[in-house]
């Protein structure tokens, strides 16, 4: 048997897992257990901290907890987003890295029971001038471009930052929007005992086993031997499971819809169990496979792309089923769900693992130890008056970080849905709602050199630029979501720019009546020699009521008035 | 002179789905006999060494550095043929 | 005008087209889909609209070709129905010989989502009649695969629709997007009747999108429709 | 069962920009000698047929058919293999 520690897993931690069971687990239940803890499924290190942001608000129909975060835009719709991180797979495999994390943000809001309707991607990297990051530049761009163009879901803004801080650590965020009738929404809790357990889409392999727990480690030179954690993205795949998924949601017999993320389907019917307080009970035999002689551990754990569990009525499986052929794709009954609280897999009539749903979604949380860091003195900086202004200002304009972004997002099909009415080169985008006459503004903001000097202010200004972006298009700021990207958090320093990046979400939150409906948490953004600056992006949604009245960020008329607001 | 096929395939293991969805556009046209397709690039190299054995180290080295993404995918070299 | 508008598994315009027909012209509109067969004068329009058809696998447009409903649009098509191919559907139309020439990635090996200016080279087309020849119209593209390539005496000069070029007019190297020969965006068949393009005209058709250049295409063929019908009603 | 092999690359006189990318790319790394680069398609196929005579006809078949576009690709069997 391979050691605890094998698994991620401390002592500590083992220990609470036996009490919890009262017995060993066996092989398959630990390898379950260990993903399920590791920290990009748990939360471990975060879950408490980001208690403290505020979540709710008369719109919101649906804060953190499940796939994405949902807020009522009136006329019977809802606004449906969340943002990801995919920061490891990218640096090891920049293409299909990036693009597998816009196909899995696209199934956080599909199943919501939404279409996606946009997508913004927020980029930091290292010097340009240095070949291995130009590399990483070019492969995220294209593998976004890639995937978001192929599934016909339009990329309409973002944001690009180059530091020296994020040359081996490039950050790779991915927001996705969508729109869903109120009365198609799905939610985990619909969830009933005896309903069926429908696995969609592609065929499970053993690609990607351990992606998880790759994701919650500090990258090394080992990191590029982990070759089966990367994955290859099937955006044509996708698209099919957006318009069969987009189609089932209109079933009121299909109860919910999980996408199957890190940890595969171990996450999935765990997160469906616990949410709903049910168990469920899977058959592993019946899952279809791309590779012979998978073992069960493997098919629980894969975290093969493309995939979505779909819990439908028992006895209505057959309408749901028809949907899917009809798009050419798979759907598959693996099993149902129970009253007894386990995860229970069976292979070959044989139970291969039975575990509390509860124990595998609630990983012991782990006591951040923050201290607290020198502020850095930035209230007395002396700048002195440059005597080449003329020259300063054209460097400054042709910086990468100042530049021009077309470059990047004229390789993105930003227009396809015919409802951009602003294209990304403007301080938010802008989608008409058709058959409305409302819009709806999105942005993606950061300045991590500020969250570097002060991570409480930074965040702050984060989500006051995110704000003021949305409210010159016209828009009222409604919500916020977010992807919180920081360093290893046993690190006190860390721990620290991470409470104190909370606390500024949180009070800007609150100051500005945009509570955090979803978000993400990466960390373990460094190696041995650097550590990426705090970089909390805050990703925002507006609405505009009229459509008609949607300002653009162009000057208008010769001889209009300029006038400078603020302080 | 040399003229140098190198294949590049997605490595064992490593899904392909293009070549998943010619297998399914072939066995819709009626090719029922084939049972997997692989989708990778051809790359032909016309290139100025003094003989083989340099022809080879060359080769080796352009498809470490560039040609293929050791990552997820292997390459071959397939044929060589000395030209004037 | 009755219109189809095609859905392959990865057409992603569809709906954007399906829109426009329906919505912004007020035209009785179907979907059709990729398996389904249908009457030959079951249609008087049929568009095969962008995205990426079979995810685009081997080629734009090489699957897709083979679906089922392509029997039905060739065989509308010999009739004399109205074919628009937009984008992925210029490349299927041209995979399956609907069209002479072929789409190849763009010479800049980059996706490429911008607008551009396109000039009317032949306004003798149902798709262009109440356009003037020279007329500049500004459109977006949207693809990677937008290269038009043409052996040498297989296209007359007159199939060629529109022509990418400057906002003046000029057909030059610099307002080639994608390295097509002669700058070409957009041909027609010998018959005049299927007609297929890179640009994307059903993205603007719009005020609220900022630019309706694109109605042009579709009101001429609406008016082209509209007087042959009255001509034959007579 | 065999296994063959079919490369498919642009016809001459069909510009290949990224043959001519990779050229530049390789030059770029110090592979002076490189002369001409053409970049095409490898496609692997597993098939099941009675004996090689079918084989033949069938993969030409699917090339003509499928695989390649007359118009600007040309296709080449490069190996065949018998496999169990
Ligand atoms: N990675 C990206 N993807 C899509 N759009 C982007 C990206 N980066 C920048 N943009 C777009 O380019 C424009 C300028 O971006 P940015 O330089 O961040 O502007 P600002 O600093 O004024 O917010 C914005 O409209 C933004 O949405």
């Amino acid at each position: 048997m391979r050691r605890i520690e094998d698994y991620g897993l401390s002592h500590k931690e083992y220990q609470h897992i036996l009490e919890k069971l009262a017995r060993e687990p066996n092989d398959v239940e630990i390898a379950m257990i260990a993903v399920m803890w590791s920290e990009h499924c748990s939360y471990k290190h975060s879950r408490s901290s980001l208690r403290r942001l505020p979540t709710k608000g008369p719109r919101v129909i649906q804060g953190p907890g499940e796939n994405a975060g949902v807020v009522d835009i009136g006329d019977g719709l809802a606004v449906v987003f969340k943002m990801e991180s995919h920061n490891h797979p990218s640096a090891v495999e920049p293409f299909h890295g990036a693009a597998t994390g816009v196909g899995g943000i696209v199934r956080d809001v599909l199943a919501m029971g939404a279409r996606p309707i946009a997508l913004l991607d927020s980029l930091r990297f290292g010097d340009l001038s240095e070949p291995r990051v130009k590399y990483l530049f070019g492969g995220v761009v294209s593998g976004i471009s890639f995937y978001g163009n192929c599934i016909g879901v339009p990329t309409v803004a973002g944001e690009i930052y180059f530091h020296p801080c994020y040359a081996q650590n490039p950050l790779v965020n991915v927001m996705c929007v969508g729109l869903a009738e109120q009365r198609h929404l799905k939610f985990s809790k619909a969830v009933k005992s005896g309903a069926s357990l429908l696995l969609v889409g592609s065929l499970t392999g053993r690609d990607g086993i351990g992606g998880a727990s790759f994701a919650s480690e500090t990258l090394s030179e080992e990191s590029e031997n982990k070759r089966p954690c990367v994955q290859i993205a099937d955006p044509f795949m996708e698209k099919l499971l957006i318009e069969a998924c987009v189609e089932a949601a209109k079933l009121d017999t299909v109860l919910t819809i999980q996408d199957l993320g890190a940890a595969g389907l171990t996450s999935a019917c765990s997160e469906i169990a616990a949410k709903a307080h049910k168990g469920v009970r899977i058959d592993l035999s019946c899952v279809p496979v791309r590779e012979k002689g998978m073992s069960p551990g493997e098919i629980l754990l894969s975290e093969s792309q493309e995939r979505m569990l779909l819990v439908v009525e028992k006895g209505k499986e057959e309408r749901v089923k028809s949907i899917f052929k009809k798009w050419g794709l798979r759907a598959t009954r693996i099993g149902e769900v129970t009253d007894d609280g386990f995860f229970t897999a069976l292979y070959d009539g044989k139970i291969v693992a039975q575990i509390p749903a509860a124990l595998l979604t609630e990983a012991p949380l782990v006591q951040l130890d923050p201290v607290a860091l020198k502020p850095v003195n930035s209230s007395h900086v002396e700048i002195p008056m440059p005597n080449n202004l003329e020259e300063i200002f054209l460097e400054i304009l042709a910086s990468p970080n100042i530049c021009s972004k077309r470059y990047v997002f004229e390789q993105y099909d930003h227009m396809v849905g015919t409802d951009t009415v602003l294209r990304p080169g403007h301080d938010a985008a802008v989608l008409r709602i058709k058959g409305t006459s409302k819009a709806l503004a999105v942005t993606a903001d950061c300045n991590p050199f500020y969250c570097s000097v002060d991570p409480y202010v930074g965040a702050q200004i984060a989500v006051c630029e995110a704000a003021r972006n949305l409210i010159v298009t016209g828009a009222e700021p409604l919500a916020l979501t977010d992807c919180l990207n920081f360093g290893d958090p046993d690190k006190p320093e860390v721990a620290y720019q991470f409470e104190m990046t909370i606390d500024g979400l949180r009070d800007a939150a609150t100051a500005l009546n945009t509570p955090v409906v979803s978000g993400n948490v990466s960390f373990y953004n460094e190696t041995e020699t650097s550590r990426v600056h705090p970089t909390p992006i805050v990703g925002m949604v507006g609405l505009i009521e009229d459509a008609s009245r949607i300002c653009s960020a162009s000057f208008k008329n010769p001889g209009d008035v300029i006038v400078l607001l603020g302080p | 002179m040399y003229r140098v096929k190198v294949q590049i395939l997605p490595k064992d293991g490593v899904f392909d789905p293009q070549g998943h969805t010619v297998k399914g556009a072939l066995e819709k046209l009626g090719f029922n006999g084939v049972k997997e397709v692989r989708l990778g690039k051809l790359i032909e190299i016309l290139i100025d060494v003094e003989d083989e054995s340099q022809l080879m180290v060359q080769t080796k080295a352009m498809c470490e550095k560039l040609l293929a993404n050791p990552i997820i995918e292997s390459y071959q070299l397939l044929d060589v043929e000395e030209v004037p | 005008m009755k219109c189809a508008v095609v859905v392959f598994p990865g057409s992603n315009c569809d709906r954007d087209a399906f829109h426009v027909l329906k919505n912004v012209f007020g035209l009785d509109c179907h979907y059709i889909f990729h398996e389904d067969r249908f009457p030959p004068d079951e249609f008087d329009l049929i568009v095969l609209p962008g995205g990426f058809s079979f995810g685009d696998y081997l080629r734009a447009g090489a699957i897709a070709r083979f679906s089922p409903v392509m029997e039905s649009v060739r065989e509308a098509a010999s009739r004399g129905r109205f074919v628009l191919g937009i984008c992925n559907g210029f490349q299927i139309l041209t995979e399956s010989r609907l069209l002479p020439g072929a789409l190849l990635r763009n010479d800049g090996l980059k996706f490429v989502c911008r607008d551009v200016h396109i000039k009317v080279v032949n306004n003798r087309t149902p798709f262009t009649c109440l356009l003037e020849d020279g007329q500049v119209l500004r459109i977006p593209i949207a693809h990677g695969e937008g290269r038009y390539f043409i052996p040498d005496d297989q296209l007359r000069e007159d199939q060629i629709v529109f022509q990418y070029c400057d906002e003046h007019g000029n057909v030059t190297e610099d307002s080639n997007p994608n390295g097509s020969c002669f700058n070409i965006a957009g041909v027609i068949n010998e018959k005049g009747n299927v007609l297929g393009l890179m640009p994307h005209p059903e993205r603007c058709c719009e005020e609220i999108l900022g630019n309706t250049d694109g109605r042009k295409i579709f009101e001429s063929l609406l008016s082209y429709f509209t007087r042959r019908h009255d001509h034959e009603a007579n």
